[in-house]
Parts: C-alpha cells; sequence; structure tokens
C-alpha cells in the first residue's frame, strides 16, 4: 500500500499531511510534484491544504489544471480513494469531482480556530471505523470555506447520504453557532457519489498527535489504511 | 544624459555636506547619480544605524551557545541542542504600513520571513507586536486606527497564512501616540542543524552571482531611504510606488533555496530587503573580503525603461542574491526551474574589493564594496534627559468603583482578548502548536529537532515613556517571566527599537536609556542579544511615538510534562501568589483606562526578587506542583485573575481572600509591582510546594481556591463579586465589538 | 493593427442566488457614508486581458468557463475593446 | 423612471507600476491552457451598484476614492448605466 501526497506549488500542508501518514500512522506515503502525469503505484491520494498558485483568481481554480490533476481524476473515476484536504477540497469542487464550491466566509474573514465535526456516514473509506455519528475535533483554517452547492444538488447530496462531515457544537448538535463559515447545512464535507472521494474543510493533518490537543485526524487516515488493506487478524 | 550633482540633490538624498565630502574622498572623485543613489541608501539611518550603531555596542551578544552573532549576519544563530540550532529575529515595517497598511504589513512579514531561510534555516513560526492609536469611538481619528488595525492584521494573515508559517502570538497595544504612526514589529524562528548555517558572503573569485525571485519593478523605490524621515502629510505625496507582497512568490522562494542550500552548492547568499540588489550586492561582497561584479542588463525586469538607478535601489519583494560555487550553476537552474522562478547569473565575484555594476557592459558604479557597507558616519546624537516623573501617591486618588473598574479594564482592548486578530492568523499549519496564541507564551513542538520552544514579544511603552531605563529592564524581566510560566528557560532575545526622531535631543536620550536597561537586563537574565532592528523618525506631526523597545524572546521546555498554561484547571486546586502583594500604581492601566492619567513613575523592577521568582516558578513546574502558571503584567493582579478564570478551555470560578491586607482594594487588585506570578496547585501539592517555596525564601502566599462559576475577592471588610460569564464577555468579544462598530 | 495589443474585458459576477457577503458589506458600509438610496451591490471581477493576436471566440469561451469562472457560483460576461 | 433601480458600475483596477501578482499567476495559467498570445493580465473587482435615486456624482466619487478603492494602489473608473 502507497499513499501520494500531491504537492501544488503554494501547498503548505504537504509537509504535515505526509508526517500525518508517515509519523503519526506509520503508513507508507510519499510525495507526487504537480508536474508529475501518472499515479501508478499508488493506491490512494491525498491532496493536502494551502494556497495552491496563491489561491489567485479562484481557490484550487489554477491547480485543478495541474498536469497531475489528468491522473487524479483518472484515478478517481476508477475508484480509488481521493481526499482533498482544505484546499484540496476547493481543487476537488473546481476539477468537479465534487460538486458545488467553497465561497468566501460569511465572515469576510480568515478563521482559525478548534471545532467540532459529526461523521454523518461511515459508508466511505474514510469514515468506515466512524460509525454512530462519532463526534470529533479538529482545526480549521480557511479565508473561503463557507460551503455552497445549488439547491438540487444539495437534495441529492442529502438524499444519497453524501454529507459526510458537519459542523456542530460539542454535544454534536447541528447549530448556527456552531457553523464557523456560513457553509449551507453546516456542511464541513462532503463526497461522490460513488463514495470514493472525498473533501473536507477542517484539517486532520493536524489532529494526530496528543501534543496538538486532538488526534482525531487519526480515526480518518486510520480508516482509510484499513479499507487499503483490511487487517485480517486484530 | 548626465545628472549634475547639485548642492540640492544631494541634499535630497539625505546626506550632508560632511557626508558627501566623505564620499568624494572614498572614491577619490566626484560620484554619479547613480553612485549618490547607492550611498544614500547604503547610508542611511536604515542601513548604516549611524545613529545608533555606538549604543547597539552596549548590548551582551556572546554566550556559550550562540553559534552567529548579532550584525554579522542576516540574523543571529544559537545552539539549542543535539546539533539542532534556531535563527530568529524581529523586524519592523511600520512606515510602509502607515501609508498602505495591508501590503506594509504583508512584505514586513515577508522580509523578516527571508531573512531567516538567508540563515539556512526552515522558518518555523512568527510573532508580531503591534501598536495603533485607540481604535474605540466614532471619531474619525478612532476610524482611521481601526481601518489601520484592521488591514494590517490582514495584511500579517494574508502572508503568513499563505507562505503557510503559523503566527503564534505576539502583542497589541493601543495608545494615543501611535495616532497615525503604527508599529508592525514581526518575529521569524528558523530551525536549522548546524552545519546548515548558510553565510551572506560572497566568496570564491570566480564563482557566478545569480538573482533569483521576482521581476525587478519600481516598487518602493528607495524605501531604506524612506524610512529614514519622518512621516508628514508630503509622504503621502512623494511616496514610491508601494511594495506588493507576493506570498505564493515567496513559498516558491523558500522551498527553492532551501533546497539549493541542502545541495550544498551555495557560496553565499543574502536577500534583497531594503536597498534591494545594492545592499545585498556590497554587503555579501564586504563579508566575503571580495569584490562583486553585475550587469544590470541581466537583471530580470518587470517594467520597461528602467534606469540603473531604479533598478539598484527598487525593493521589489521575493528576491535574493545566490553566489554558487563553480559547477554549481546547473543545479541552480534545475532548481529554480522546477520551482518555475525566475533566475539570471548577473556576475560574479572579483578579487578587488569593488562593488561594480555595468549597464551592458558599460560602467555605472565602482565604489569600495567594504567602505561603502562599513564606513558609513557613525554619530554620537545628543542626549536630554527628561525630568523624572513624579512618584504617585494613593492619598491623591479618588476611589472609584473597582467592580465595574475590572470590567471596563478587561473591555478595554489592550488587554481585551486578541481572539479577534489571531483567529484570523492560521496558528496551527505545520502542527506543532501546542500552546496556541492566548496563554503567556506560545509553545512550539519541533518535531524534527524533538524540541520544545516557547517564545514571546513583550514591551509595555507607558512604562518606557515615563522612565526608559525601568521599562526597558521589565520588558526583558516580564518576557523571560512570560516564558518560565510557560516551563520554558530563556535562551535569547532579539529586539526592535522603535523611536521617534534621533535628532531630538529628548528622543535620543530615550533610546540610550532604553538600551542600556535592555543591555544590563539581558545580562543580568543571562540572555544574549543575537539581533534585532531599529526603527526611527516613528514621529506623526504631532509628536514621536512613546518609546517602544520591544523584545522577543525564545526560551527551551526541557520535557514535555513541563509545559504550563496560565487558566486554572479544576475546583479546588489552591491558587497561589508568589512574589509580593505590590502596590505600585504609577503608569498603570488602570490609572490610564479608569482615571485618564498617564503619569507617575513606573514599577521598580529588583532583578534579585524577579530571579528568586522566576527560579522558584521553573523550579516548581519541573516537580510537577503546578497545574498553571500566570504572570502578572497590565492590569495587575486583578487582571491577572481574571483571565486565569476565562481564558481556559472552561470557565472556573475563584475565591481569594486578602485578609487583613493594609491597601486599598483598588490598589491591591490593579498595582502593576513587578516579579509577581499567580500559581494553582492541587490540594496535595501544597505541602511540598510551600516548603519550596519558603526554603527558596521567597515571598509567596495562598490567595484562595478555585471553584464556582464566580470571581469573589474580599480584603478586609470588603468583598466584591463578579460573574465569570460576565468577565467572560467583558473581555472575550470586546474588540469584536469594537471593530464592528 | 500589428504591434497593438489588443484588449479584453471580462467581468466575472456572483450569480444572483449565490449570497455575496463581501456585497452585502458594502452596502452596508456605504449607507454608514450617507448613501441612503443605495438599494444592493454585488462584488465580482474585473480582468483586463491583453493579446498580442486576438485568440478566436470558442477558445476564449472555453477559457472564461473553465478558468477564469466558476458556472457553479459565477457568470462572465466578455468585452472585447 | 421612478420604481426602476440605478445602477452605476465602478471598476477598481491596481494601477499600472504596481504588481499584480494575481494577475501574472492568471496570465501563466492561460498561457497553460494554450493561450499564448496572451501579453499580459491585470485582475481588479468589478462593483455592482443599485441605487433607488442617483446619488450625486460629488459623492459617489467621494466613496469610490474612500471606501471602494485604495488610492494608493488602485485607480477606479464609474460608468453610470
Ligand atoms: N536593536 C538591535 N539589537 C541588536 N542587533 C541589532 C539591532 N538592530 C540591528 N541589529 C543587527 O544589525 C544587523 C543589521 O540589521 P538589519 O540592517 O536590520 O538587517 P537587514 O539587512 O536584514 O535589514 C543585524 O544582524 C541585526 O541583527
Ligand atoms: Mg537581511
Amino acid at each position: 500500500m502507497k499513499i501520494a501526497v500531491v504537492q501544488f506549488p503554494g501547498s503548505n500542508c504537504d509537509q504535515d499531511c505526509l508526517r500525518a501518514l508517515t509519523d503519526g500512522l506509520h503508513l507508507p506515503a510519499e510525495y507526487v510534484w504537480h508536474k508529475q502525469t501518472s499515479l501508478s503505484g499508488f493506491d490512494a491520494v491525498v491532496l493536502p491544504g494551502g494556497f495552491s498558485y496563491g489561491d489567485y483568481l479562484r481557490c484550487g481554480a489554477i491547480a485543478r489544471f495541474s498536469p497531475i490533476m489528468r491522473a487524479v481524476v483518472r484515478s478517481a473515476k476508477e475508484g480509488m480513494p481521493v481526499i482533498g484536504l482544505c484546499n484540496g477540497f476547493q481543487i476537488l469542487c473546481e476539477a468537479g469531482l465534487l460538486p458545488g464550491a467553497l465561497i468566501r466566509n460569511q465572515s469576510l474573514r480568515f478563521v482559525c480556530q478548534s471545532i467540532w465535526l459529526r461523521v454523518e456516514t461511515g459508508d466511505t473509506p474514510f469514515t468506515a471505523n466512524l460509525q454512530g455519528r462519532r463526534v470529533l475535533k479538529m482545526p480549521i483554517a480557511h479565508g473561503e470555506g463557507s460551503y455552497f452547492v445549488d439547491e438540487r444538488s444539495l437534495e441529492t447530496l442529502e438524499s444519497k447520504n453524501q454529507v459526510v462531515f458537519r459542523y456542530v457544537d460539542e454535544t454534536g448538535d447541528v447549530t448556527a453557532g456552531s457553523n464557523p463559515n456560513g457553509s449551507i447545512h453546516n456542511i464541513a464535507g462532503i463526497c461522490n457519489e460513488a463514495r470514493n472521494v472525498l473533501g473536507m474543510m477542517p484539517h486532520p493533518d493536524r489532529a494526530w498527535d496528543r501534543k496538538l490537543g486532538s488526534e482525531d485526524g487519526k480515526l480518518i487516515f486510520g480508516s482509510l489504511a484499513e479499507t487499503l488493506e483490511p487487517v485480517v487478524s486484530r | 544624459m548626465v545628472t549634475e550633482i547639485t548642492p540640492d540633490l544631494i541634499r535630497t538624498h539625505g546626506l550632508t555636506d560632511q557626508e558627501y565630502a566623505q564620499i568624494k574622498a572614498i572614491l577619490g572623485r566626484e560620484p554619479n547619480f547613480t553612485e549618490l543613489g547607492v550611498f544614500s541608501v547604503m547610508w542611511s539611518e536604515h542601513c548604516s544605524y549611524k545613529n545608533t550603531r555606538l549604543e547597539l555596542k552596549k548590548f551582551p551578544i556572546s554566550g556559550q551557545k550562540v553559534l552567529v552573532k548579532a550584525g554579522e549576519e542576516n540574523a543571529g544563530v544559537i545552539d539549542v541542542g543535539d546539533s539542532w540550532a534556531v535563527a530568529f529575529k524581529m523586524e519592523s515595517h511600520n512606515h510602509p504600513s502607515a501609508i498602505e497598511p495591508f501590503q506594509g504589513a504583508a512584505t514586513g512579514v515577508g522580509g523578516i520571513i527571508r531573512d531567516i531561510f538567508t540563515m539556512g534555516a526552515r522558518p518555523l513560526f512568527l510573532l508580531d507586536s503591534l501598536r495603533f492609536g485607540p481604535i474605540q469611538g466614532a471619531s474619525p481619528a478612532a476610524k482611521n486606527n481601526r481601518r489601520l488595525f484592521s488591514e494590517v492584521v490582514a495584511g500579517i494573515s494574508h502572508y503568513g497564512n499563505c507562505i503557510g508559517i503559523p503566527t503564534i502570538g505576539g502583542e497589541i497595544s493601543f495608545d494615543e501616540s501611535y495616532e497615525g504612526n503604527p508599529l508592525v514589529n514581526v518575529f521569524c524562528l528558523g530551525i536549522l542543524r548546524h552545519e546548515q548555517i548558510a553565510r551572506g558572503a560572497a566568496k570564491g573569485v570566480g564563482n557566478s552571482v545569480f538573482y533569483v525571485g521576482s521581476e525587478t519593478g519600481r516598487d518602493g523605490l528607495a524605501g531604506a531611504a524612506f524610512a529614514s524621515r519622518d512621516l508628514t502629510e508630503q509622504s503621502k505625496q512623494d511616496r514610491p510606488a508601494v511594495q506588493v507582497g507576493d506570498p505564493f512568490k515567496g513559498k516558491l522562494l523558500l522551498e527553492a533555496c532551501l533546497e539549493l542550500l541542502a545541495s550544498g552548492c551555495v557560496a553565499g547568499i543574502q536577500d534583497m530587503g531594503a536597498a534591494g540588489l545594492t545592499c545585498s550586492t556590497c554587503e555579501t561582497a564586504s563579508r566575503g573580503g571580495t569584490g562583486v561584479e553585475i550587469d544590470l542588463a541581466l537583471v530580470p525586469q518587470r517594467e520597461t525603461g528602467m534606469t540603473p538607478y531604479e533598478i539598484l535601489l527598487s525593493e521589489s519583494q521575493e528576491r535574493m542574491l545566490i553566489i554558487v560555487e563553480r559547477g554549481g550553476e546547473a543545479t541552480l537552474k534545475e532548481i529554480f526551474d522546477k520551482w518555475d522562478l525566475p533566475y539570471a547569473r548577473v556576475g560574479e565575484v572579483t578579487c578587488d574589493g569593488m562593488m561594480r555594476v555595468l549597464d551592458h557592459g558599460c560602467v555605472k558604479v565602482e565604489i569600495p564594496a567594504r567602505k561603502l557597507a562599513n564606513n558609513a558616519p557613525v554619530y554620537e546624537r545628543e542626549a536630554l534627559a527628561d525630568p523624572q516623573a513624579p512618584e504617585f501617591r494613593i492619598e491623591d486618588l479618588p476611589a472609584a468603583d473597582s467592580h465595574e473598574s475590572l470590567i471596563r479594564l478587561l473591555a478595554y482592548p489592550t488587554i481585551a482578548s486578541k481572539n479577534w486578530v489571531y483567529r484570523q492568523y492560521d496558528h496551527t499549519v505545520r502542527a506543532g502548536t501546542v500552546v496556541p496564541p492566548g496563554s503567556d507564551a506560545a509553545v512550539f513542538y519541533v518535531r524534527e529537532a524533538d524540541k520544545f520552544l516557547a517564545a514571546t514579544t513583550d514591551c509595555n511603552s507607558l512604562y518606557c515613556k515615563l522612565n526608559p531605563r525601568e521599562g526597558a529592564r521589565i520588558a526583558v524581566a516580564e518576557a523571560a517571566r512570560n516564558l518560565i510560566c510557560s516551563g520554558a528557560k530563556p535562551l535569547a532575545v532579539t529586539d526592535n527599537l522603535n523611536f521617534g526622531n534621533p535628532y531630538q535631543p529628548k528622543i535620543f536620550w530615550q533610546l540610550r536609556e532604553s538600551v542600556e536597561g535592555l543591555a544590563e537586563a539581558c545580562l543580568r537574565f543571562g540572555v544574549p542579544v543575537v539581533g534585532g532592528n531599529v526603527s526611527l523618525y516613528n514621529q506623526n506631526p504631532n509628536s514621536a511615538i512613546d518609546p517602544t523597545p520591544t523584545v522577543g524572546m525564545v526560551g527551551v521546555i526541557g520535557e514535555e510534562r513541563w509545559i504550563t498554561r496560565q487558566y486554572f484547571c479544576d475546583q479546588s486546586d489552591i491558587i497561589y501568589l508568589i512574589g509580593p502583594v505590590g502596590h505600585e500604581l504609577g503608569a498603570s492601566q488602570y490609572l490610564k483606562i479608569i482615571h485618564g492619567r498617564k503619569e507617575f513613575l513606573p514599577p521598580r523592577l529588583s532583578y534579585d526578587l524577579e530571579l528568586g521568582v522566576q527560579a522558584v516558578v521553573l523550579s516548581l513546574i519541573q516537580q510537577g506542583l503546578v497545574k498553571s502558571a500566570h504572570d502578572c503584567s497590565e492590569g495587575g493582579l486583578g487582571v491577572a485573575l481574571a483571565e486565569c478564570c476565562i481564558s481556559g478551555p472552561r470557565r472556573v470560578g475563584a475565591r481569594v481572600d486578602f485578609g487583613n491586607w493594609p491597601e486599598r482594594l483598588d490598589q491591591i487588585l490593579f498595582n502593576e509591582s513587578q516579579s509577581r506570578v499567580i500559581l494553582s496547585a492541587p490540594p496535595e501539592a501544597k505541602e511540598a510546594l510551600e516548603a519550596v517555596c519558603a526554603a527558596a525564601e521567597i515571598q509567596f502566599g495562598r490567595m484562595g481556591q478555585v471553584g464556582g462559576s464566580d470571581l469573589i475577592v474580599s480584603a478586609r471588610r470588603e468583598t466584591l463579586l463578579w460573574d465569570v460569564d460576565e468577565l467572560y464577555h467583558a473581555w472575550y468579544d470586546s474588540i469584536e465589538r469594537v471593530m464592528r462598530s | 493593427m500589428l504591434g497593438v495589443p489588443m484588449k479584453v474585458d471580462v467581468v466575472v459576477m456572483p450569480k444572483q442566488s449565490v449570497l455575496d457577503p463581501q456585497g452585502v458589506a458594502v452596502r452596508n458600509a456605504l449607507k454608514d457614508l450617507g448613501l441612503d438610496s443605495v438599494e444592493s451591490v454585488r462584488v465580482g471581477k474585473f480582468l483586463e486581458l491583453e493579446f498580442k493576436t486576438l485568440p478566436d471566440e470558442a477558445k476564449l469561451q472555453e477559457v472564461c468557463r473553465d478558468l477564469l469562472s466558476n458556472p457553479v457560483i459565477e457568470e462572465y460576461t466578455i468585452r472585447i475593446a
């Protein structure tokens, strides 16, 4: 098993993602440069956070045309697990692998804080170990994280159980006060219809070490690892 | 076309007749127009420290752990053990931020980051120390201060967040003296191994000199000279094109440079900061004991028709000068191609000690590099002491409602929670922030080195205004105390000297007193000064800013379990005060905010007491006897106690009793005497803790207990009670409320 | 016309159905400044492109649709000067 | 004309002499997408204001200068539709 961490120019969580995978979970992971055109040899892809291409024009708008993205789209269509974190989520939306878009936070300001997150479905490779509406703690850090999608697509997302994470309060309730950016339906993460592509604004890559105040991020990467390589005896 | 050098032209370049004579002596002839520009920026205050160099010599700069001293390179480097070292420095961008707050602050962040990776270090985190005029109220001045404040914060957030370096701490205060002249001081720290220290020297005759990074435009033309003058209304008119930061390019440049440095082919590297290409060529040549020859026609340019003068003096951002070992050219090209960054071989290292600049092969500048870089005139300015501020007398102070006073103090923007600011900064990127902004010092885990670092910036400029020497000492003491409270042992200091116009004798006196105060305190606390920055001419049309010698201090926390935060944790924990109850109200925030009096002598620092308190606190922390530690600073015990109750993830009350303590309650609550720390400890630690304090012969007292949902303070017959939630909202949402108005 | 750069302006605006918090903030600020009669504000982007030779219309439409705007939230108009 | 909202468009662009990193990034992206003949791109803001009644010209200029643009690095143009 090997996980790819894509490096776009301006990615700044690439190192955090790699460390989370290798130091945090002892998983084999390697960087893949955005000019590369193939993902062969890899079993899953992480699109890390940051400011790819400075987030100029729109977040993820330019990165989406990077050479590696053709391979990402192809692999995603073939069923490879792909997870986009923060800027990675924005890139996946721009690339059309996920519906909707991430627009400016309602406050018009960048927001960095710790938030609570409810897992809405265990039916993805990334949440398979997280059944029963678990509540997780993780940091967010973004200026454009307000999830938007038109009415019809929203209905589809909800009815097909594609909303994977929602911002909640500490007790797990969806409230206006726990929505840090104005996302529609408190949406913090979604998956595609085939359920192998996930995008989320919060940062599991910054929550994998007790020192950092939360280890909940490990649950997500851990689910992915076990999906890729089911643990037979435990 | 040859521009004639007239006395007028010399004056507009900020050079005196005497300085001009010195230039002629160095050259053995008249300079041409371009050379005049080169001398003018290199001999500006900003680059040459001509008015402060003699003062800066007073700092203690050596120490066992100092690997690169202040003044040697772009930033000092200090050993943190196991062959790891840190490079850190603070720099100001005050004048650019006054003119264009967003870009001024953003480019300030970019500049200090380049200073750090120029040393071969990977930048790990930032701190920012900010000053603005008052932001409350509906006056046009308050509105303008709000705009400056919000734009500066946005600018720092823009650059720091995008480049992916967390801003994990800092300080902000508000005072009339900064109206129209905000202070923006940014600190950056990076990590490197001892053998990775890079030098800003042009080594190896015949080596290629490369220009890398963004193309040159007419940005911030002669900004160094601009920062060396008073700010006037005129500044806005004659302002050169404002520098715009490109954090995206900055990120690419950072990664490309670190990759190139790792390849081992770099002979010398220097960022282009103030005075751009001019400063970097003559300084690298001077440090290398060599010469440098470049041709401007080879410099990547963004605009057409730029003159040699413009190219040399441009302060376009995100550029570096790199000297590579012979044979390393291909490596440089490969790496910069990979990162899609412009680069060009613009010249080579020579043996004749000259900074020689050609334009399409024609010599435009030919100046002995070392003399240009090092022989700037040095002045000893006249100093005139301020009369000493009077001693405060409590009898003269009408009593005020202490219940309301505490709430007002907590809501005052200088004291209020700064979450409105630090929530706009990405403070968790790089996955190393253990204690985020909001406690005494930030703590960062350096994963590659397996080290915990604590860092803080401090300066109480009100103290410095009323007694600059004492204020400077206290800045050092307070920084050290903040580190101690987080469980760290102080390691070293960087400073940023922000003052008004040094030609005014009273201002020069403030500067000298401050430097001597800092120097003395650094010596007593055993923390060498590894670098810093001077920003003068911080004046608005009315007056100078209050003297602001900001101190940035870094410490190391030996073990993870020593990491300590400022807030109370559990019901029934015992609350201790280590140090005196104190009585000094002069220069306090209580007098300023509640009584409108910015006067009287500030508190006095006793080194023995301070060092004693710090030693005991650190020892108690290391013995595992302490749950929280918070130092008392602005707003005194009252504010510190409230913060212990409301700054944690869970609010908690406390009951505190001063017994028969003789002073007035407002004096007990709001005095700002130094050397005080509030600890909380589990009941079972009581005996051990008290034994340690007694053995150290340090003043301490059991003040009360954590618990309930109110803060209750009693002394003699009086008892005050605050609902912790009320204190919290007064404090936590205050800046947000002000900014929304 | 050789040598004279060709200019194309592209205006990208948020769709009516998409919340535009920036527009709302600007409207409120305008009201505060005394422009009471302001009804609504929308904030979009203005891109000024200069070409050596004008690209063909289809290609231009393509980059506007795929890169310069995001059809989920924005619409664009092209103006050839 | 009563009841019909009056539209005013304001275009705010970075000054020519000021670096526009966003424009550079967009230009490079356009080139990568095959628009080789693109020379330069500048990115600014487009504000669509709707009024009940048109404010007077002087007031409009004032808010453009003080609020909608930053005269240190930007310039604006007003177009009344
Ligand atoms: N206040 C100060 N205290 C100690 N060292 C200082 C101070 N100001 C400047 N220095 C040192 O002088 C040298 C030159 O500083 P500076 O000109 O600010 O560097 P740069 O060229 O990077 O802007 C640096 O090594 C700096 O650390
Ligand atoms: Mg430097």
